[in-house]
């Protein structure tokens, strides 16, 4: 590990930080389009945060501490996973840290305390988002870490740069076990994010509101970063799904600065081309009944373990 | 010699006496006719006694007679008469099974009686080879007596009875046990008597007859 | 042999410490400042002391000893490797936090006077290090057994509840078929030499039918201890009715003593594996866990949510030996060893979490008197103190890094990812499987967790009591202090603890991941290429990126905070009764999962005036299993009862036809 | 000398009870001489164990190293419950159930029972334990109908008939080995029933009759064992009788009948020369145990529970000592022992706790752990004591025996552990009813007098942790005597 490593390390991070809000944007323009509405413009979520960083907060009058430290501990860990996730080159020094099953594991912890933090308040609609944020996880990480381990089988190793190294830069060959993986990436990509068919990020009807009921109570700065925690999430999720399925491009551990240079516009396209996919999706869709999405995740999660029984039914 | 011959005769004679003292005493339905059977059996063992200590020249069994007299043909059937009178227990009310069957089963256990008195007879060297199966034929046949009978003194009256058909196996078998045992097993035999009559009387109190159906009342229900 | 090291005269010395201490509790036994302030922290410090002693020795070689008490030909033997003072060392380490707490627990008029309970609650302890050490079946027993009963002393505390007295009933009844199950299995381990030491068993030579019998007897009695599914039922009555410090010990290292039963027998005494016995343990503990979520998922009493999390977590644990075995049996020995340390490590963690856990429910009930999850809640403001080290538990017990159950997760998932090598092709096929059931079970249990916390200490308090708690005082303070500061140190810090651990697989299986622990900060268990998880960095990262956060926040943002109430959506009379309850909070759960519940529901009628929602969750195994066999059992004792009728002839009859059946018989 | 003392403190104690019983210290009177008797025994066993077995009058009594082990506890016990009845039955006298008279009655039995059992262990003679068995059945037949009540005379009359007919059994099974023993020793008067003379020569006794004198040997005493199905007198008598008598009934009577039949046995074997024996002893241990176990689940009144517990330990003895060998004999030794101890402590806190509450119903005990510890603990540790809970010294025998039966009779196994686990679930459940939960009983008028009760139960835990050498020399020596 060199300085160079390190600073490269480092741009990856604020890069994602920075780019997450502007994939946001874009997903919810393409919809817009789709929609045949003009859209309020790719830059949109940034006006929003900056707008609620400009905010006084309004907290409720029992609101514990733990309240007010969930969504810096939601930026941090989401900024942590950017950090590991291979989204521009595989030569990640922090990805020894934690390798996929962390990964999971950090999602995780960023749910517990999301819904904790819900909880805390004491309303009806913070511990209701709780209770489905947390249904929605206890069946979506399971199936994300079978997808993990289908690339991990093929790859043998957990480490997602070794992984995706694996899948890049090895001999070219087809998986058909990953076309399972990669329907069911999908389907958890849309549920943890909170899209459509599964959640809707745009209304606010009680019924139906899964993530939007655990940030009812957030207001200005804890919102704002909520809310870009949340476009990071998105990106880090694309990103993974794109270092998984579509690892061509990314420079690899070795490579040249120049590589690395390469990799950010091949890794814009294909944000921009996944951007524009689940807005199609979402457009296509709609929303599900709230039991409904059980269902949905229980889906994802056998078409994962097919995933993986198919790899080692095959062999590949 | 026809000695031996003959007071084998005789107490083969006399096992078989008991036999039917033991089927008559079974089917006997009145009490006080009981006792009677009960001490002419003493008597037939007493006969016996003095016939096998006679012909075997064993005079511990004199003694032996002389307690089975007085107790068995005197002693105990005085002591029951007594205690009938007073306490008003002449009849058998029911018995459980009916006499003609009782003597059937009976029938069938004296076979087997003698079917596992068998082996033991062809080893015994004794005067009185045949009559262990007999003995045992008695002690069966009081066994089924208490198990049929319904009132208190009937069940002792058939205890009493086995105890003769043990004595007859003893004497008869063996020539007798050691004195000593035999001395205990009188004074057992006469103790459990004097515990008995007491019995009656608290059972009576208690229970105002000697019926036994009155005491199935500890069960597990 | 060696001659034994004072070390191990240490080690022996604590046991009876631990009784001499319980006895002296008898002397006053009614006084709080004698046992509470006085014996209790002793018996802390002896836990302390064997901890130590324990972690100190725990790379030594193997000593034994020989005590002159026991029966005639079977004197009590006493052996010390790495494995029993591996659970030495969790029986030292986390007794010494409950202890502390229990100083500042037991209060006089609760029940049994204190110092008997004092006494029982070192006899217990002390038991339970004996089980550890012994070395042949009889001690194993008596100290085995000891164990039961002082536990179940301990949990008929409060006997005047009926409820207690039946779930002091079942837990004892339970043990004893266990004890008899194991008492089997070392009959069938000697193996014809009639030496019931240890030595002996491991001398033996079974044939593949009689070492299957052995194990599985054994997968019986100790499984009847941990709680293995379909014996569990015992569990979640039992633990709740104790009182919370005892919850705690029995949670937290009772269960993990059964494992270690199983791990003694299976890996130690019998010699030879067989990969089968692996599946269908592996099979129990899936299946345990599965179904001890889900149950926790429902619980709406706080104590027995955390019970059937414990079953969650037993089954993890045999999970890894079942692991373990698999690997041993097709030797791969380092695979079998990294099942080994991730099961054992899951011990040490779920001992330290679930006690952190027991004890600060014991504290939320003695402030709130309260233990039904519906009417607790906003605790964290009453309590910070134990809500705050309570959320170190909780996330632990959630499996989530940077804690220490992630770091046992994670190990057991590494290996369940090498199954697909096995030359085997049906069991490399169903394998995997268990790695999905596995993350399932991980995800409920931080569904559980949340419920369990955020219903308790977040929120507003649903009732009286709730709003007028208070935090427990100094004492449980440093024993929660304690459990927690060692469920973190053993999240970040794994790689020195385990290259201990070596000594236990190295005793068991003959390897261990010795050259894979290089790094102290870098926890690489098979190859720094296949998977690399450093917690420290980890943690590191996490605090630095939340402080620059917060700091950025803090130098860009200039706004006020401003407090109010809670926003109602437009509706006026928000109360605390609006929030969900523990019943709702399950609610999805028991709709997914609804075949394995047995639900009774009473709806109110859209008319009601005063409508009533009552719901039951039950075992289907109590129905299906337990109730028919109880019915058996008095059927026949019912025909069994008409032998005993009363009438004098029948009886006569009963000798008269034995009589002649056995005439008959010899004839 | 010290034999006759031994024997000889009882009778006296017996005449002189009898004549003296209405005074107000008969009770104190009683103790003392069963503390004498005690004495004697201890005496009596410094002397085998310095000497060897002894042989004694004629050769008409025998000791050796297995019936002077059940003299010592026999003795003690007799000591014990001497001790517990004295304020029992003044509690009894108190609240008018018994009177002046019937209490010179019981001390005088008690007395004369004692001197029957000791007489039944030690004598030599074959006939002579018949009588001195038959004497026991008698002087405890007033005991139990000590009380006068229907219920009372109802068991006592069915104890009377069921073991009298038994024991007529047994009789003549003495004579039919008599009548073998006489071919091999002659007919020389008394010496053909003489058990060591016998086991001389048991390899040249007639098989046939052997076995046959057996089966009636076994059908009688076993009938005093309380082997089912002849064990229906047993829980009549112990629920019905004074508690006291309930205690030496479970604690000697059926020891001493069991001691009988294994006196038997070891003839037998000899003489037949295949496990017959054995396996009829293994047979009906093994029914009594199950089947009592299952009756156990049945029971309301305390005593009748721990009365079919007696079946049930009794059965596993005899399943032992059918088993034979060193180590089931072993076992066996050491169960009758520490069931002995165990049983008869449980009568007596059971007694306590029963005129505590006034029945014998149980669901009608309850909390005797709040309204008086001692009997609450008392009751609690005996009973888990008796169902074998470690590190009492029941768990010791039971683990020995189990083992045992896994090497030799896999079979029964099972059976063994159907019965033990039954058992422990019936038993349990109701004494724990009994012993926790809340309370309105009133407290007793007499401080109940538990220091036998702990005494008793701590013997019995020292012999879960520890058997001191000599007795486990004494035990083995005796365990090779039975083969």
């Amino acid at each position: 590990m060199n300085i160079t490593t390190l600073i490269t390390q480092l741009t990856e991070v604020i890069l994602a930080v920075i780019a997450a809000p502007l994939l946001m944007g874009w997903v919810n323009q393409c919809r817009s389009w789709l929609q045949n509405r003009r859209g309020a413009g790719m830059l949109q979520p940034y006006r929003q945060i900056r707008k609620l960083f400009h905010k006084d907060a309004v907290i409720a009058a029992h609101a514990s501490p733990l309240f007010r430290l969930v969504p810096y501990v939601q930026f941090a860990s989401m900024c942590l996973a950017a950090a590991i996730i291979p989204s521009l080159w595989t030569g990640l020094p922090f990805a020894v840290a934690a390798d996929t099953i962390a990964l999971v594991g950090l999602f995780a912890t960023a749910r517990v305390f999301l819904a904790l933090a819900a909880m805390d308040i004491g309303t009806a609609f913070g511990s209701m988002g709780a209770r489905r944020e947390m249904l929605v996880g206890f069946l979506a990480e399971p199936a994300l870490l079978m997808v993990f381990f289908t690339a991990s089988l093929i790859s043998h190793s957990t480490s997602l740069p070794t992984i995706v190294e694996t899948l890049a830069h090895g001999r070219l060959a087809i998986y058909p076990s990953l076309a399972f993986a990669g329907v069911a990436f999908l389907m958890v990509l849309l549920a943890e994010n909170a899209r459509i068919p599964v959640d809707n990020p745009a209304t606010h009807l009680e019924l139906t509101m899964i993530h939007e009921a655990t940030v009812l109570e957030y207001s200005a700065r804890h919102l704002a970063l909520i809310e870009w925690s949340v476009a990071l999430k998105l990106f880090n999720y694309t990103c993974i799904g794109l270092a998984l399925f579509l690892p061509w491009g990314l420079a690899a551990g070795t490579h040249s600065p120049g590589d690395l240079l390469l990799a950010i516009p091949i890794t814009g396209l294909k944000l921009l081309v996944a951007g524009f996919g689940l807005a199609l999706i979402e457009s296509l869709n709609a929303k599900l009944r709230i039991f409904r999405a059980p269902e949905f995740l229980a889906t994802a999660f056998l078409l994962a373990v097919l995933g993986l029984l198919v790899h080692l039914l095959l062999g590949s | 010699m026809t000695t031996p011959a003959f007071s084998s005769q005789l107490i083969n004679l006399c096992a078989a006496l008991l036999l039917l003292l033991s089927f008559a005493m079974l089917s006997q339905r009145r009490v006080l006719t009981l006792v009677d059977l009960f001490a002419m059996q003493g008597g037939t063992l007493f006969i016996s006694i003095i016939v096998v200590a006679w012909s075997t020249g064993q005079p511990h069994l004199y003694y032996s007679a002389a307690l089975t007299l007085i107790l068995k043909v005197i002693l105990l059937p005085l002591i029951l008469h007594r205690l009938i009178r007073r306490l008003g227990a002449q009849w058998e009310s029911e018995t459980l099974l009916n006499t003609p069957t009782t003597m059937l089963v009976g029938l069938l256990l004296v076979i087997f009686a003698f079917t596992l008195a068998q082996p033991i007879s062809q080893l015994a060297n004794t005067v009185t080879r045949g009559t262990l199966g007999i003995a045992l034929a008695v002690v069966m046949l009081s066994f089924l007596m208490m198990i049929t009978r319904r009132k208190a003194v009937t069940q002792v009256i058939g205890f009493l009875a086995m105890e003769n058909g043990l004595f007859f196996a003893a004497t008869s078998a063996t020539y007798g046990m050691p004195m000593v045992v035999e001395l205990g097993v009188a004074l057992d035999v006469l103790v459990s008597m004097v515990i008995l009559g007491i019995f009656f009387f608290h059972i009576r109190e208690q229970f105002d007859s000697l019926d036994l159906h009155n005491m199935e009342s500890l069960k597990e229900d | 042999m060696a001659d034994p090291n004072p070390l191990l005269y240490a080690t022996l010395l604590v046991p009876v410490a631990w009784v001499a201490i319980g006895l002296l509790g008898l002397v006053r036994g009614r006084s709080v400042l004698w046992v509470g302030r006085t014996l209790f922290p002793l018996g802390a410090l002896a836990g302390l002391a064997l901890g130590l002693v324990a972690l100190a020795s725990l790379g030594a070689p193997t000593e034994s000893l020989t005590l002159p008490l026991g029966l005639a030909q079977l004197a009590f033997h006493i052996r010390l490797d790495a494995l029993a003072r591996f659970f030495l060392l969790l029986i030292g380490f986390t007794s010494t936090g409950i202890g502390v707490f229990s100083a500042g627990y037991f209060r006089a008029g609760e029940g049994t006077a204190p110092g008997l309970l004092c006494l029982q609650y070192h006899v217990f302890l002390a038991s339970m290090a004996v089980v550890v050490i012994a070395d042949d079946a009889y001690l194993f027993l008596v100290a085995w057994e000891t164990m039961a009963l002082s536990s179940y002393f301990l949990v008929t505390t409060q006997h005047r509840l009926p409820e207690i007295r039946r779930a002091g009933f079942i837990y004892l009844l339970i043990a004893h078929l266990g004890a008899i199950g194991i008492l089997l299995c070392f009959g069938v381990m000697q193996a014809g030499n009639w030496q019931f030491t240890f030595d002996a068993m491991r001398a033996a030579q079974l044939t593949p039918v009689w070492a299957s019998t052995a194990f599985f007897l054994a997968l019986f009695g100790f499984g009847a201890k941990a709680g293995l599914v379909p014996l569990h039922v015992w569990l979640p009555e039992a633990h709740p009715a104790a009182p919370s410090p005892v919850s705690a010990l029995m949670s937290g290292v009772m269960l993990e003593i059964a494992v270690y039963g199983v791990l003694r027998v299976t890996f130690d005494l019998l010699h030879v594996q067989l990969w089968w016995w692996g599946l269908v343990t592996l099979g129990l503990g899936l299946f345990t866990s599965l179904f001890g979520a889900v149950f926790a998922a429902v619980q709406t009493d706080m104590k027995r949510l955390l019970a059937y999390s414990s079953i969650e977590n037993i089954g993890i644990l045999f999970l890894g030996v079942g692991l373990s075995i698999i690997f041993h049996a097709f030797h791969m020995s380092l695979l079998a060893a990294l099942a080994l340390a991730a099961t054992l490590y899951h011990c040490l963690n779920h001992a330290l979490s679930k006690s952190l856990l027991f004890l600060s429910t014991g504290s939320v009930l003695h402030a709130t008197r309260e233990r039904s999850l519906g009417k607790l809640g906003g605790l964290i403001h009453r309590m910070p103190w134990v809500a705050w080290l309570a959320l170190v538990g909780t996330l632990a017990i959630a499996g989530l890094p940077p804690l220490n159950g992630f770091v046992s997760e994670w190990l057991l998932l590494q290996a369940f990812l090498f199954t697909p090598d096995l030359p085997h092709s049906y069991v490399n096929m169903l394998l995997p499987m268990g790695a999905a059931a596995l993350a399932l079970v991980a995800a409920l249990a931080a569904y559980v967790m949340v419920k369990f916390y955020g219903v308790i200490f977040l929120g507003q308090p649903r009732e009286r009591a709730a709003r007028e708690a208070q935090d427990c005082g100094r004492l449980e303070r440093i024993g929660l202090l304690w459990l927690a500061a060692g469920c973190v140190l053993l999240g970040i810090f794994p790689v020195p603890l385990l290259a201990l651990l070596n000594n236990v697989s190295r005793g068991l299986l003959g390897a261990s991941l010795g050259t894979q622990l290089q790094h102290w900060w870098l926890l690489t268990p098979i190859a720094p290429e296949r998977a690399s998880y450093s917690p420290v960095v980890f943690m590191l990262s996490t605090v630095v990126l939340v402080a620059a956060v917060v700091l950025g926040v803090r130098l860009f943002y200039h706004g006020r905070i401003r407090k109010a109430a809670p926003w109602g959506c437009g509706f006026p009379l928000l109360t605390p009764r609006m929030q969900d309850t523990a019943e709702g909070f399950g609610q999805p759960i028991r709709q997914i999962f609804e075949p394995f519940f047995r639900i009774q529901r009473a709806l109110p009628s859209p008319f009601d005036t005063s409508p009533h929602y009552r719901v039951r969750v039950e075992d289907h195994f109590w129905y299906a299993l337990y109730a028919p066999i109880a019915g058996l059992v008095r059927r026949i004792s019912s025909l069994a009862g008409a032998v005993q009728q009363g009438r004098i002839s029948v009886y006569l009859l009963y000798s008269f036809l034995t009589l002649i059946a056995l005439l008959a018989f010899v004839l | 000398m010290e034999l006759l003392l031994l024997l000889g403190l009882p009778l006296l104690g017996s005449l002189l009870l009898a004549l003296i019983g209405r005074r107000a210290w008969t009770p104190e009177a009683n103790v003392l001489m069963s503390a004498g008797t005690f004495a004697a025994g201890v005496w009596l066993t410094a002397h085998v164990i310095a000497h060897g077995p002894m042989l004694v009058w004629h050769e008409q009594f025998f000791i050796d190293p297995f019936n002077v082990f059940l003299v010592i506890l026999t003795a003690f016990i007799g000591l014990t419950t001497s001790l517990f009845s004295r304020p029992y039955l003044r509690t009894e006298e108190h609240h008018g159930r018994l009177n002046r008279r019937q209490l010179r009655l019981y001390h005088s039995m008690f007395q004369l029972f004692m001197f029957t059992m000791l007489l039944a262990l030690t004598t030599n003679n074959m006939g002579i334990l018949w009588v001195a068995m038959e004497a026991a059945t008698l002087t405890t037949v007033l005991l139990v109908s000590l009380y006068r009540t229907p219920a009372s005379i109802e068991a006592a009359w069915k104890y009377f008939i069921l073991c009298g007919v038994g024991l007529a059994q047994a009789l003549f099974g003495t004579i039919l080995l008599y009548f073998a023993a006489e071919k091999v020793l002659g007919n020389a008067g008394s010496t053909a029933l003489l058990w060591t003379h016998l086991n001389e020569v048991k390899g040249r006794l007639e098989p046939t009759v052997l076995s046959l004198a057996f089966v009636f040997m076994l059908v009688g005493y076993g009938t005093k064992v309380g082997l089912a199905p002849l064990h229906n007198w047993l829980p009549d008598a112990h629920a019905e009788g004074p508690t006291p008598v309930s205690a030496v009934l479970s604690g000697l009577l059926l020891n001493v009948a069991l001691y009988a039949v294994v006196r038997c046995k070891v003839l037998v074997q000899g003489s037949v020369r295949s496990d017959l024996a054995g396996n009829l002893m293994m047979g009906f241990g093994l029914l009594s145990l199950v089947l009592a176990a299952f009756l156990l689940w049945r029971q309301k009144d305390i005593k009748r529970l721990f009365a079919y517990s007696s079946i049930e330990h009794m059965g596993l003895a005899t399943f032992a000592f059918g088993m034979g060998g060193p180590v089931a004999n072993f076992a066996a030794l050491l169960h009758m022992t520490v069931h002995s101890l165990t049983k008869s402590s449980l009568f007596f806190t059971v007694g306590h706790a029963t005129q505590q509450a006034g029945t014998q119903v149980m669901d009608k005990i309850r909390g005797l752990i709040t309204i008086n510890p001692t009997v609450g603990w008392g009751l609690m540790l005996g009973t888990l004591a008796i169902l074998g809970m470690p590190p009492f010294g029941v768990f010791t025998s039971e683990f020995l025996i189990l083992i045992t039966a896994m090497r030799d009779h896999p079979w029964a196994t099972p059976i063994l552990l159907l019965g033990l686990g039954v058992a422990f679930g019936a038993i349990f459940s109701r004494v724990q009813a009994m012993v926790f939960g809340e309370t309105r009983l009133p407290r007793l008028p007499h401080p109940p007098v538990l220091v036998p009760v702990f005494a008793q139960l701590a013997l019995v835990l020292a012999l879960g942790l520890y058997i001191p050498p000599h007795l486990a020399a004494w035990y083995r020596e005796a365990a090779r005597l039975i083969g």
